[in-house]
């Protein structure tokens, strides 16, 4: 294995940080920021193929993490499915709806594309809100810890690892994947339609498959989420949380796994920096997110790696 | 036995016919052009047998079979291929992995082998970087194999683009433009990038507007006005078309 | 001199589309500018109208230097152009269109441009309720020419006044054109129907890749077989 | 029973309305720069916390809501000058999430200048409901549909009969020729956007004796307002009015008849079925963007 | 690539140590008993929260000056939630784990508190709810308590109210929150066994903004005696005024959740009429002297009036009850041990408080019965006791 790689590099860098983290940690809310941290880690690393990667927006991925939350929520805690089932469940679930979804949805360009995503996630974060004798409605319900063979996973240090590794999982396959076969015929999509469809990639087939995939990683890190939290509500799945894991992932960078990871960091911190004048947070997420993309256009990671880049040249 | 062959085709856009009726057979054989003053259809006709643009009516024939209506990405896996008249590179790619996506349906696809990195993905990657490296250097850009395309002049990408048509081994390459926005010195290297690839076995379409290239290279030349063939043949007969003429630089005789 | 032009460069994207062009129209003249598919001649008249920077050189219009102005400062100027295609607002009124092309000038100068134009062109009077996506082709060419006519043009462009025209219309079209000249308007016209376009025109240049390459009266050029030649490569 | 049926179409036609006017903001922006301007349901809010501000230091009501007009425009021009000119040629997703930005920036700046809490505004004629045919209508709703008409036939006034209107629709229409006849792109842009400014602020100040007024006011109301856009057809500003009042009838009998429960969702499947079955909406004239 | 990720993870790295040092200063004098607190301070639920809020530091900067408990002063750390259960959470965690607090007494909704009892419950820690649902104490949580009274004690006394009056056929709507959900629930429960038929049964969404289409519906309603409304905040201002709008004239009955002035006040004349079960607090004026709570009610109804200038309601009241019982507790354990304290509170018996009397059992973590319920009636702006 050649460590000068970028792919091996980096992932052995998290890897490090990953291991390292616990002892700078002084009690377990840093724990609970780190975990949190991760598991939108998570969620952006998927997001990001479909957005950086794949050029295809959307306003709606939040759904996906409730639909996933939900799924173990309700099937742990109403009908005492254990954890591993209703987390697989949750996600064939969604891997199903996004499926059906896809076709129709990503037949959609820009704006409509844009609708039609926002579109959805509304109308599940609805649904969620709704269904009130299953989900508890709009305050939401607890849900059980994660049991494995018997073992409960209580405490934040318990879970740091289970996010931890599981981070790592996601992003040593989302670096396999951009860098194959699929990942080019992905990014080809991105840079160019017409030329990719004329090189033997079956477009529409890719873009189901790059979004049925981003969900069924937001399923997962939902149900992740839902049992570390042990309380879920529908905002989970709301506009404005599916608005975040897209500004996470245009700060970090389109189309940078790493970026991705650097995004959900910086923004999963800056609300609890911003406790003592929260009344600005909003505030400074807007000038963020426009500032961004108004200086940064290709968001934080790659515009410094290529400041790195040009440097050496 | 005709390789391509176009039988009635039309094609309209809100009621204008961009390609009206048209039929004419490509007979195999190293280099063919497609001329015709602006409007003429060329682009179009180009985006019809690509399987970009489905046409309103007529039929079109690869190898004599009917290939109508079949996406791009099929006609890819027959053996056709392009580039484009407006640079449509991969600028989110390397010049070596815009060339490899040209190798894609010969790669393993298979989604969870891409996912876990299986050995066929790690052997096929390696196989397609020397051989897009191959490739590169086969246009001239062997400099340019660990370039980053958003770097790379205009003319190298108009390259790059040959190169990653060719990936896909094609039997027909059709070319939109490949002169176009390059200055004479690099028209010259296109021409004889365009021999070279001719001399592989690869049918060349060419679409174009330097008429010193077309003229030069061509083994048989049409020429479309007003989405109808006007004229087919060698360069010779067609430079001596008064209809050719005419549709190009008008009718001398009429004003005065 | 009216319009002047030095060693003008235009850059489109990554293709530099116009290398060091000089040229002039003088008051009154027209001159026409000749060349193959993709020599660079849009190119040169979206620089001269403003709706392309130049990359370097200059633009004057009586002397002064016009090269950063805006599109609608130039418009004001009276560099006006009928683009390519004809560019109708189509589901607008014809008299919208022509309103639309008066846009700069006052409320009087246009009611009298609006008469004007009516008289020359009888048949947009009679269709002036009527949208213009409805015009035959010919009548469209008449509204685009009518439309920059709105805006008193010192400097009249045309982008291809006969593409797409049967060759009844195209005579027709080129008849107004002379129309025009012969009432004193400046006109700079662009056409691949080279032999049409020099007859008609006081001066020509053959423009070829992105360069001017001859220049001279037209009926000089109409017999130089390097014309020709820049069309179809001889 | 009629009166019940009544009584669900005045709630609709009123939250129609403002939806209309939303929607018609969404739309003259999109013609002039095709931009989708996310921060649309912000000028609501902004409309109507600024109406409940002034009102409160003592003001009168036509000046507060005069007031409240001229912040709202002078922040929609802002945005512009400051978010989306030195954006210029971005794409779309760029534009999507410089807007998105500037809605959060605006809902924050507005929380720290009035605070999160809800504030009542008074409704311009009392609460005291007028019965039409059994069904009670209050006069809010009455100014709401009448200020509503006014400003659809007055900018239907303006685009058709004005040149500068008729030349923010050719821009529309065209841009390169409006270009040609000397229209200043930039220009249209601010127009368009203190125009959709001033719908926004109308619409915030109308509904705020309805829904209160508060930050967030705005996002659902922006977001319904973009659906009704969509659905009369991206770019077809009577599109977008007629989008607005089915979105809001539609609302209103499925929360009467149906359940309330998924009334806030009707918008969004109206508009997943719309961008499915007939992506260029039901007025929509273009086709989808070509290749 | 590499480069910028490791540039990249030093900069959040270096981000996070700030935050960590800017803690590590707060967390200073080992001495004070600290009461953590995460409130709906701003938000649609401020009328729950900045009450709490203003009362508790209020009440603690009272007692500090008195001299403190068991001679430590208290400290008072108090989050914004607005609200929001998913925002109360890390709140929760970050009371219990950083601030390392000795109790809390939190939580203004019923939602904010549900999400946050199995964190409390994992973690130990004593927790005093201001959260109106039943299901909050029911079934008993060990470390979970509350003072205000639940939506089954109002529910009681309202069906009371109804049958005294001859009405037993009553139209419900109730809004989608916690409490509302749970008010619903006990409504739909107690109707049966109290006599009393519901002929309909409507809902609305969170922050909805007009209910004129269900009210229509109850409206209509054949043989409707009475009109209940189940849920608080801004919605009970709105269905009060379109109530009235509608014109509809059978007796409109709503719960504790709309005993505060915001709800007369946002009502817009809407309010005129409306009955519903309150503590005695709010008419505190219209008690007998003989009342038990009159003393503590207007003491504390005087210093919240004076102190912050605004109006009582009884959602202050209910975090100054919780505050007094809390410091008892510790006073009585002697320690800030988190077993001894709840144990303690558990033992609270015979409490005279702004809301009630409370008796506290390990099986009942409220500890108050209908009895601390008076029933009152808008009019002419302000509450007026019923008999």
């Amino acid at each position: 294995m050649n460590l000068a790689t970028p792919r091996t590099g980096g992932m052995l860098a998290l890897a490090a940080v990953i291991a390292i983290l616990p002892l700078l940690l002084p009690n377990s809310f840093y724990y609970d920021i780190v975990i949190l941290i991760g598991i939108n880690a998570i969620v952006c690393i998927g997001l990001n193929l479909l957005i950086g990667y794949t050029g295809q927006i959307s306003l709606g991925h939040a759904g996906f993490f409730g639909i996933g939350a939900y799924f173990s929520g309700i099937l742990g805690a109403n009908y005492g499915w254990p954890a591993f089932a209703s987390m697989l469940a949750g996600a064939a679930f969604v891997a199903a709806v996004s499926f059906i979804i896809a076709r129709p949805i990503m037949k959609l360009k820009g704006h409509y594309l844009a609708m039609g995503t926002l579109g959805m996630g509304i109308i599940i974060s609805i649904v969620l809100t709704q269904e009130g004798d299953l989900t508890g409605g709009p305050d939401g319900m607890p849900v059980p810890p994660f049991s494995v063979f018997g073992f409960s996973l209580y405490g934040e240090k318990t879970w740091y690892w289970v996010v931890g590794v599981s981070l790592l999982i996601t992003v040593w396959l989302a670096l396999n994947l951009v860098d194959s076969p699929v990942g080019r015929a992905l990014r080809s999509v991105h840079g160019s339609e017409v030329a990719a469809e004329t090189l033997g990639v079956n477009v529409p087939h890719y873009k189901v498959q790059v979004f049925v995939t981003s969900a069924v990683i937001a399923s997962f890190a939902g149900s992740l989420f839902a049992h570390y939290a042990g309380f879920i509500t529908p905002d989970e799945a709301g506009f404005v949380h599916s608005i975040e894991l897209v500004t996470m992932v245009v700060l970090g960078g389109m189309a940078s796994t790493f970026g991705a990871v650097v995004g959900a960091a910086i923004l999963t911190v800056l609300p609890q920096l911003l406790t003592v004048f929260h009344d600005y947070e909003m505030l400074v997420f807007g000038t963020i997110l426009i500032g961004t993309m108004i200086f940064m256009r290709r968001g934080l990671v790659p515009t410094i790696a290529a400041l790195f880049g040009e440097r050496k040249e | 036995m005709s390789l391509l062959r176009l039988e009635n085709l039309s094609r309209s856009f809100g009621g204008i016919d961009a390609v009206d009726n048209l039929s004419f057979a490509v007979e195999p054989g190293p280099i063919h052009s497609i001329i015709g003053p602006n409007g003429a259809g060329k682009t179009t006709l180009f985006n019809l047998i690509t399987g970009l643009y489905k046409p309103s009516s007529g039929k079109i024939f690869f190898n004599e079979s009917d290939i109508t209506g079949k996406h791009p990405w099929q006609l890819a896996g027959l053996g056709l291929a392009r580039t484009f008249q407006n640079l449509q590179i991969f600028f989110n790619m390397s010049a070596v992995e815009n060339v490899m996506v040209g190798m894609h349906l010969k790669s393993d696809t298979r989604f969870h082998a891409s996912l876990l990195r299986f050995k066929s993905i790690v052997t096929g990657d390696r196989l397609n970087r020397e051989r897009a490296a191959e490739l590169l250097n086969f246009v001239d850009l062997g400099d340019y194999v660990g370039s980053e395309t958003s770097s790379m002049p205009y003319g190298a990408l108009k390259r790059l683009e040959i190169a990653r048509a060719l990936a896909a081994d094609p039997s027909v390459l059709l070319l939109d433009e490949p002169a176009a926005g390059l200055n004479p010195a690099e028209t010259e290297s296109v021409d004889s990038l365009i021999q070279k690839v001719a001399a592989n076995s690869v049918t060349v379409i060419l679409v174009e507007h330097d008429m010193r290239l077309v003229m030069g290279v061509s083994d048989h030349i049409f020429v479309l006005e007003g989405g109808r063939l006007l004229a087919e043949g060698k360069a010779y007969d067609i430079r001596h078309n008064p209809d050719v003429v005419a549709a190009y630089l008008g009718e001398s005789g009429r004003v005065r | 001199m009216l319009l002047g032009i030095k060693e003008l460069d235009c850059h489109y994207g990554r293709i530099q589309a116009l290398h060091g062009i000089d040229m002039a129209v003088d008051e009154g003249e027209l001159v026409a500018l000749v060349g193959a598919n993709g020599a660079g001649k849009t190119t040169l008249l979206r620089t001269i109208s403003g709706i392309e920077p130049a990359s370097g050189g200059s633009i004057t219009l009586d002397g002064h230097d016009i090269t950063h102005y805006s599109s609608d400062k130039r418009v004001r100027l009276g560099i006006i152009q009928v683009p390519e295609g004809r560019q109708m607002f189509a589901p607008m009124t014809v008299e919208d269109n022509l309103m639309i092309g008066g846009y700069t000038r006052s409320g009087d100068e246009r009611s009298e441009t609006l008469e004007q134009v009516f008289a020359m062109f009888p048949v947009l009077k009679e269709r002036r309720h009527n949208a213009a996506g409805t015009l035959s082709g010919g009548q469209q060419q008449m509204l685009a020419i009518s439309r920059a006519l709105m805006a008193r043009p010192r400097l009249l462009l045309l982008d291809e006044p006969s593409m797409g025209l049967s060759p009844l219309l195209v005579d027709e079209v080129f008849a107004t054109i002379q129309k025009l000249r012969d009432a004193g308007t400046t006109i700079f016209l662009v056409e691949q129907n080279a032999y049409m376009a020099l007859a008609i025109a006081d001066r020509g240049y053959v423009m070829e890749a992105g360069a001017i390459v001859l220049a001279d009266s037209g009926e000089r050029l109409i017999v130089n077989d390097r014309v020709k030649e820049a069309y179809l490569g001889l | 029973m009629f009166a019940e049926f009544l009584q669900f179409l005045f709630s609709g036609i009123t939250v129609g309305a403002i939806y209309a006017l939303v929607g018609l903001g969404f739309t003259i922006i999109y013609n002039a720069s095709h931009i989708i301007n996310f921060a649309q349901g912000e000028f609501v809010m902004l409309g109507a916390m600024s109406a409940v501000f002034f009102v409160s230091v003592g003001m009168p009501m036509p000046v507060a809501m005069l007031l409240a007009i001229i912040i709202t425009i002078f922040i929609g021009l802002a945005l512009v000058k400051l978010a989306i000119e030195p954006a210029r040629n971005a794409s779309i997703v760029t534009l999507i999430i410089i807007t998105i930005g500037a809605s959060i920036f605006l809902r924050g700046a507005a929380q720290v200048l009035w605070g999160r809490n809800f504030h009542s505004l008074a409704p311009i004629s009392g609460n005291d409901p007028i019965m039409i045919g059994g069904a009670a209508v209050l006069p809010q709703s009455l100014w709401i549909l009448g200020s509503a008409m006014l400003i659809v036939m007055a900018l239907r006034y303006f685009f058709d009969r004005t040149l500068i209107g008729k030349a923010i629709v050719a821009s529309a229409h065209n841009p390169l020729a409006a270009r040609l006849a000397g229209i200043n792109a930039r220009f249209v842009l601010l127009l368009s956007f203190g125009l959709s400014a001033m719908l926004g602020a109308v619409a915030g100040f109308l509904i705020a004796p309805i829904s209160l007024a508060y930050p967030s006011v705005g996002i659902m109301l922006g977001l319904k307002g973009f659906c009704a856009a969509v659905l009369g057809g991206l770019g077809n500003p009577m599109g977008a009015v007629l989008g607005g009042l089915i979105v809001g009838i539609s609302e209103a009998m499925t929360a009467g008849y149906i359940s309330s429960a998924y009334k806030d969702a009707v918008a969004f499947i109206i508009i997943l079925g719309v961008l499915f079955f007939r992506p260029s909406g039901l007025f929509g004239i273009r086709g989808t963007e070509r290749v | 690539m590499k480069q910028g990720f490791i540039r990249h993870f030093t900069t959040v790295a270096a981000v996070m140590a700030l935050g960590l040092g800017a803690s590590v200063s707060g967390a200073k004098a080992a001495e004070t008993i600290k009461i953590g607190s995460f409130l709906a301070v701003t938000g649609g639920a401020s009328f729950l929260g900045d009450p709490e809020k203003k009362t508790l530091e209020m009440y603690v900067e009272k007692i500090n000056a008195e001299g403190g408990v068991l001679g430590r002063k208290l400290e008072l750390i108090i989050y914004d939630s607005q609200g929001s259960p998913k925002k109360a959470v890390p709140f929760a965690k970050r009371l219990i784990s950083d601030d390392k607090v000795d109790v809390l007494l939190a939580g203004s909704t019923s939602g904010a508190t549900m999400a946050v009892i199995p964190i409390v419950e994992a973690a130990g820690i004593p927790y005093i709810s201001f959260g109106g649902a039943g299901v909050i104490v029911n079934p008993v949580k060990k470390w979970v308590f509350k003072t205000p009274h639940t939506d089954t004690l109002a529910v009681r006394k309202i069906f009371n109210d109804m049958k005294k009056n001859g009405l037993t056929k009553v139209g419900l709507l109730s809004g989608s929150g916690g409490f509302d959900k749970s008010c619903r629930k006990q409504t739909l429960a107690l109707a049966g066994p109290s006599g009393m038929t519901m002929v309909a049964d409507e809902t609305h969404g969170k922050g909805d903004t007009d209910m004129t289409p269900q009210i229509t519906k109850i409206k209509n309603t054949p043989g409707i005696q009475a009109f209940m409304y189940c849920g608080f905040g801004a919605a009970t201002s709105i269905v009060a005024k379109n109530f009235k709008q509608l014109g509809v004239s059978v007796p409109h009955y709503q719960t504790h959740g709309s005993a505060s002035m915001s709800f007369i006040k946002n009502a817009e004349g809407g309010a005129e009429g409306v009955r519903l079960p309150a503590a005695a607090l709010i008419v505190v004026d219209a008690l007998p002297d003989s009342h038990p709570q009159k003393k503590v009610a207007s003491a504390y109804r005087d210093m919240y009036t004076s102190k912050s200038g605004d109006s009582v309601s009884t959602f202050g009241g209910h975090a100054y009850d919780g505050l007094m019982i809390v410091v008892e507790a510790i006073k009585r354990a002697g320690s800030t041990n988190k077993e001894a304290v709840r144990a303690e509170i558990e033992k609270t018996r015979n409490y005279i408080g702004a809301d009630g009397i409370y008796n506290m059992s390990p099986k009942d973590h409220l500890g108050l019965d209908e009895e601390s319920f008076v029933m009152v009636e808008v009019r002419n702006g302000t509450w007026k006791m019923l008999k």
